[in-house]
């Protein structure tokens, strides 16, 4: 049987497009140090470090957790380095947690982090290969024509992106740690914001920044006598699953990873209404669209239904009854490599009670989703306030 | 009922079949899904299962060595990914890959686990791929090879007085002539270690033959939990302990002529009594590991003699009739091999006890150890 | 130092240069040969049957290797697209444009191309589309021999025809 | 041939690919100030809460990861720890001639640095002989590895 789980301690980097004043373990270490600080730990309390970034091309830095192992106190230690494309702050968090919950170790440090700065991020996604098409589209030319083809089958009005990049923007507002800050997004600003790749405007699109996110995982017996700030946030359920990007009949807009993926969440956790049982979600949304289709693949809405749940204000912190992303989300913050772990990271923040002005009141349940590839690598999991 | 804090498991897992390419210099029509393809195909079949089977899939590959981000991506093709598996990737040795499967395992909701790694390093600058591992900002600016960081660890072996180039020789020798019994080895040959030490050297003190080959090549593991593995596998290749262990980056700061964290795995592993972290200074031990076979990850050959020491292995052990790295050394492959070639000395019979280490990075920074036995170390079920 | 102001070092620029030889490997070999020849080759699976393109020499479902080579239409449907309106690093066209999926007749994989002569605002799912080449004296194997898409003149397909696709 | 056995190994494609990129590092204040005294043609070590002085110093200590105090000034002369003689130098590399890999540590410092030594030959190195850094002139110095051009063996000039 699995053992018990849970979150004992968050942080993270401030975020920015340039953070010129730190190097790559300057950046690592202040997300560290804070999930330690908050977990009322010091180096030499952990067992082993988890990391976890996106491709080596960003920071022309191959295997970089070789070079990181002292700056994280991993010396001495097991150290595992995770690398599963856009989700890989969610997988990262969740090979930690299996080194718990299998039992093998009792205080697990886990890292996601890009320092996208120290490069191009257009560039190092898509480095042009030999024998390959020319480059076509740049990074949200991949994923525009999926959301038209959302928009086709759901037959959602062209305003509802809108809406979303809008109140992500103004949750972002509530976060200091959020790369945006935009004071007077408007849903004119966003509209009138130029159309990059049609149907996706500018402000649809998420920023590229630096940054980093970290947590301190721990078994029960750890957590029931840990002095941390915050009160433990328990794992009830944790997946991951993959399918091939493209294969002939596949889904891309609901893909049957992301389905099924939940489906196990949910089983774990013995959820069979998300709506209702589960109190705030922080999922990956890079392009604002993403908020109605991950609705309906999170059964959050049924199919062709999640532009509704958008459209009435269902999602937001604000008046919503199941607010998403009350950090602001991937659209004001995204460090590719650690953007998956600050949703599961937020979601821990909702359930201990510590997100400030973003957090939702009496939160019992929370998701944390991200997601990588064509729409094809997910990870998810679902803390709760309760031991499970 | 866990073993907190160590690598010994509580759920018995074992290795119950493997594959390998055959490892070349260059494989020259293949790219990397086309070489990985065959050995899935191989690995399954050995067992007569197939990837529907698998409660879960882990990888290990570098982008670096690809030439392309997200190069995993198209690998997770010659598995067929569909329906959607339970599946991970570490950018890592194939051997982290195994030790992340193994932890998965321990919890009861799978049975079983595919394994693979691959790795073409003949595509690129392989000594350049290497040399961004460094310290970006201190170390890479200047450009050094891993045969240079690797001979200076052999010169502060030399100075300390414990071995000198003609144990390197032996090393090289005796892995070559046991590399003839390995079909898949790529470096094999009958020459003396007095004839080997002829070789000119690259970056002195190592000649040529201390150095590993370049190598193409993919390897597959699968393990299977309790029953499902005696099911599967007449002599299924028991896990007793992993575990796994890094030490600082800055060279500087190390003393080179020692693996303590090595020897601290293989304490994690069970295969050594516990005795403080501070143990393990190498050099000749009392507390010896005692297995009948080690396949060590040692791409150069003064890290074998390293290895050896941390691990006080005796004469009676035998040490990587693979031939080892030197016989093949493909990047993200060799160490996965390791435990697949250690595997397969209980599996045929040869074993009953063995031990496979794999190593990352420079002067063998990273250590990982994994003990395998024919029987179950005191399992349940 | 330098006129006796110096500024604190900052930033520290490394350059970085990995230099590879690329194998484009079997299956994607025998796909470019194909193209330098002006047409299209698949392959299928032998046990989905369904037809891959460009091809990558395995099932990405099945796992197996695609064996049988199929040779496919030099026209498909726009299953879905989006403009481009975005410069970026490596592009080598004039923006505004349209980026397509397109299904090739024979094949159950749409790939990513490029559609030229039409107005942007009249491209749509399910237009039907044919593949320009370059001159025959040009053909190479390589992705450039295909100079675009454009629309064919066919009647637009029926959504239903190619929603599976998306 | 595992696919197409009328495909022969002339016929599978092949084209050089390159990757590369010039990265801008921003340094943080510890390598900064590292970087800034190679320019200024001075060395500094980092101070550890452990005691150790760490060279080139890291915003932590390289064992126990404790953040590090005081910057001192270290060097310029040192003791070879152990050292490998490259008869020919590799791309990129900072001599193009013959020289030696070196860990030295400098006076002052508790950990050895990675840098490269001018020698004549193998049998002028060895382990335990002093050396000293040899600057590039004031005026190319930018705040690199590289200000120091190399180590010569202490005396030679």
């Amino acid at each position: 049987m699995a053992q018990r789980t849970a979150v004992i301690g968050v942080g993270q980097t401030y975020h920015k497009a340039k953070r010129e004043d730190v190097s790559i373990a300057g950046l690592v270490r202040e997300a560290a140090v804070r999930a330690l600080e908050d977990a009322q730990m010091d180096w030499s309390d952990i067992d082993a470090v988890v990391i976890g970034k996106a491709p080596d091309m960003f920071e022309g830095v191959v295997m970089p957790e070789l070079y990181l192992a002292p700056a994280l106190g991993a010396v001495g230690k097991p150290m595992i380095r995770v690398h599963t494309a856009g989700s890989v702050g969610g997988s990262t968090a969740l090979v930690a947690a299996h080194l718990v919950s299998s039992g093998t170790h009792e205080r697990v440090l886990t890292v996601a982090f890009e320092k996208q700065s120290d490069s191009d991020a257009m560039w190092a996604l898509s480095i042009p290969q030999p024998f390959s098409a020319p480059l076509l589209a740049g990074a949200g030319g991949y994923f525009a024509p999926i959301i038209r083809a959302y928009m086709r089958r759901s037959g959602a009005p062209d305003h509802i992106g809108i809406l979303v990049a809008v109140k992500d923007r103004k949750q972002a507002l509530k976060n200091p740690y959020a790369h945006l800050h935009i004071e007077d997004i408007s849903f004119e600003m966003v509209r009138d914001s130029i159309m990059l790749w049609d149907p996706v405007r500018y402000l649809e699109t998420c920023p590229s920044s630096d940054g980093a996110a970290a947590m301190v995982l721990a078994s029960e017996s750890v957590a029931d006598s840990a002095s941390a700030s915050y009160p433990p946030a328990w794992i009830h359920g944790m997946a991951m699953r993959s399918e091939p990007t493209m294969f002939a009949g596949r889904d891309q807009v609901n893909p049957r990873a992301a389905r099924e993926c939940a489906a196990d969440v949910y089983d774990q956790a013995g959820i069979t209404e998300p709506r209702r049982e589960i109190d705030v979600a922080e999922v990956y949304v890079p392009f604002s669209w993403y908020e109605p289709m991950w609705l309906e693949s999170l059964g959050f809405a049924a199919e062709g239904e999640g532009w509704k749940l958008t459209d009435s204000g269902a999602t937001a912190l604000d008046g919503g009854d199941i607010p998403w992303n009350c950090s602001g989300g991937v659209l004001s913050t995204n460090p590719i490599g650690a953007s998956g772990m600050l949703r599961f990271l937020e979601a821990a923040m909702q359930v201990r009670g510590q997100a400030g002005d973003h957090q939702v009141e009496t939160v019992r349940r929370a998701l944390g989703q991200a997601y990588g590839g064509g729409s094809q690598f997910f990870a998810m999991w679902v803390l709760g306030a309760d031991k499970p | 009922m866990a073993a907190a804090g160590g690598g010994r498991p509580v759920r018995p897992v074992a290795v119950v079949s493997f594959a390998q390419s055959k490892m070349m210099r260059r494989e020259e029509l293949r790219n990397d899904v086309e070489v990985l393809q065959p050995v899935i195909v191989d690995v399954f079949e050995k067992i007569g299962l197939s990837k529907d089977d698998m409660g879960f899939v882990c990888s290990g590959s570098c982008d670096y060595l690809v030439g392309a981000p997200f190069s995993f991506v198209q690998a997770l093709d010659a598995v067929g990914a569909w329906p959607p598996m339970r599946e991970s990737h570490v950018e890592m040795d194939g051997a982290f890959a195994l030790y992340e499967a193994w932890t998965q395992l321990q919890e009861d909701d799978i049975d079983t686990a595919l394994v693979f790694s691959f790795g073409r390093s003949s595509i690129s600058e392989l000594g350049r791929v290497l040399t961004l591992q460094l310290d970006p900002y201190y170390m890479a600016p200047l450009w050094p090879d891993p045969v240079a960081l690797a001979a200076l660890q052999a010169r502060a072996l030399i100075d300390a007085g414990t071995y000198g180039e003609a144990d390197f020789a032996e090393v090289a020798a005796r892995s070559r002539r046991d590399a003839r019994n390995n079909p898949n080895a790529q470096v094999t040959g009958d020459k003396t270690a007095q004839e080997l030490l002829g070789d000119d050297y690259v970056v002195a003190p190592l000649r040529r033959h201390a150095l590993p080959p370049i190598t193409d090549g993919a390897t597959a593991i699968i393990l299977a939990a309790g029953d499902r593995a005696r099911d599967l596998c007449e002599r299924p290749a028991w896990i007793t302990g992993m575990d796994h262990r890094i030490e600082t980056h800055a060279l500087g700061a190390r003393d080179l002529t020692i693996s303590p964290t090595t020897r601290r795995a293989a304490v994690g592993a069970g295969l050594l009594p516990g005795g403080g972290e501070g143990s393990g200074t190498g050099g000749v031990s009392d507390d010896g590991v005692s297995v009948d076979v080690a396949e060590l990850h040692a791409p150069f050959a003064p890290q074998e003699l390293i290895l050896r020491d941390a691990l006080g292995l005796g004469d009676a052990v035998v040490v990587n009739p693979s031939g080892g790295a030197l016989a093949a050394n493909g990047v993200m492959v060799a160490g996965l091999v390791r435990i697949g070639e250690a595997a397969s000395r209980i599996m045929d019979a040869t074993a009953q006890t063995a031990l496979a280490h794999a190593t990352s990075g420079p002067c063998l920074q990273q250590n990982l150890v994994c003990a395998l036995a024919a029987e179950p170390a005191g399992g349940r079920r | 130092m330098y006129g006796g102001v110096s500024e604190p070092v900052t930033m520290l620029a490394t350059p970085i240069r990995i230099e590879y030889e690329f194998t484009a490997g079997l299956a994607q070999s025998r796909y470019l040969k194909g193209i330098a020849e002006g047409r299209f080759l698949g392959q299928r699976c032998p046990k989905c049957e369904k037809v891959y393109v460009p091809p990558r020499g395995s099932c990405p479902t099945d796992g197996v290797p695609t064996t049988d080579e199929v040779v496919l239409g030099n026209n498909g449907i726009v299953t879905t697209y989006c403009v481009v309106n975005v410069p970026f690093q490596g592009q080598s066209i004039e923006i505004p444009y349209i980026c397509a999926q397109i299904l090739l007749d024979g094949a159950n994989i749409a790939f990513m191309g490029l559609i030229q002569e039409i107005p942007t605002a009249e491209i749509r799912m399910g237009m039907r589309v044919e593949a320009v080449w370059v001159d025959k004296k040009e053909l190479g194997p390589t992705m450039a021999s295909v100079k675009y898409f454009r629309p064919s003149g066919e009647p637009d397909a029926a959504y239903e025809t190619f929603s599976e696709y998306l | 041939m595992f696919y197409f056995p009328a495909m022969a190994e002339s016929e599978v494609l092949r084209s050089p690919h390159v990757i590369e990129y010039t990265y801008t590092r921003s340094t943080g204040p510890v390598i900064g100030a590292f970087l800034t005294g190679l320019r200024d043609g001075t060395i500094l070590g980092a101070t550890s809460p452990s005691g150790r002085v760490v060279v080139p110093p890291t915003e932590y200590d390289p064992i126990t990861s404790e953040e590090v105090g005081e910057l001192v000034e270290v060097g310029p002369a040192g003791v070879v720890t152990t050292w490998a003689w490259a008869s020919v130098p590799q791309k990129d590399q900072p001599l193009d001639r013959p020289f030696a890999w070196a860990l030295v540590q400098l006076d002052g410092a508790d950990t050895a640095m990675l840098h490269v030594v001018d020698a004549p030959g193998p049998d002028a190195m060895r382990s335990g002989m002093r050396v000293t850094a040899r600057w590039r002139p004031a005026a190319e110095r930018i705040g690199h590895m590289l200000d120091i051009e190399c180590f010569v063996a202490e005396g030679s000039g």
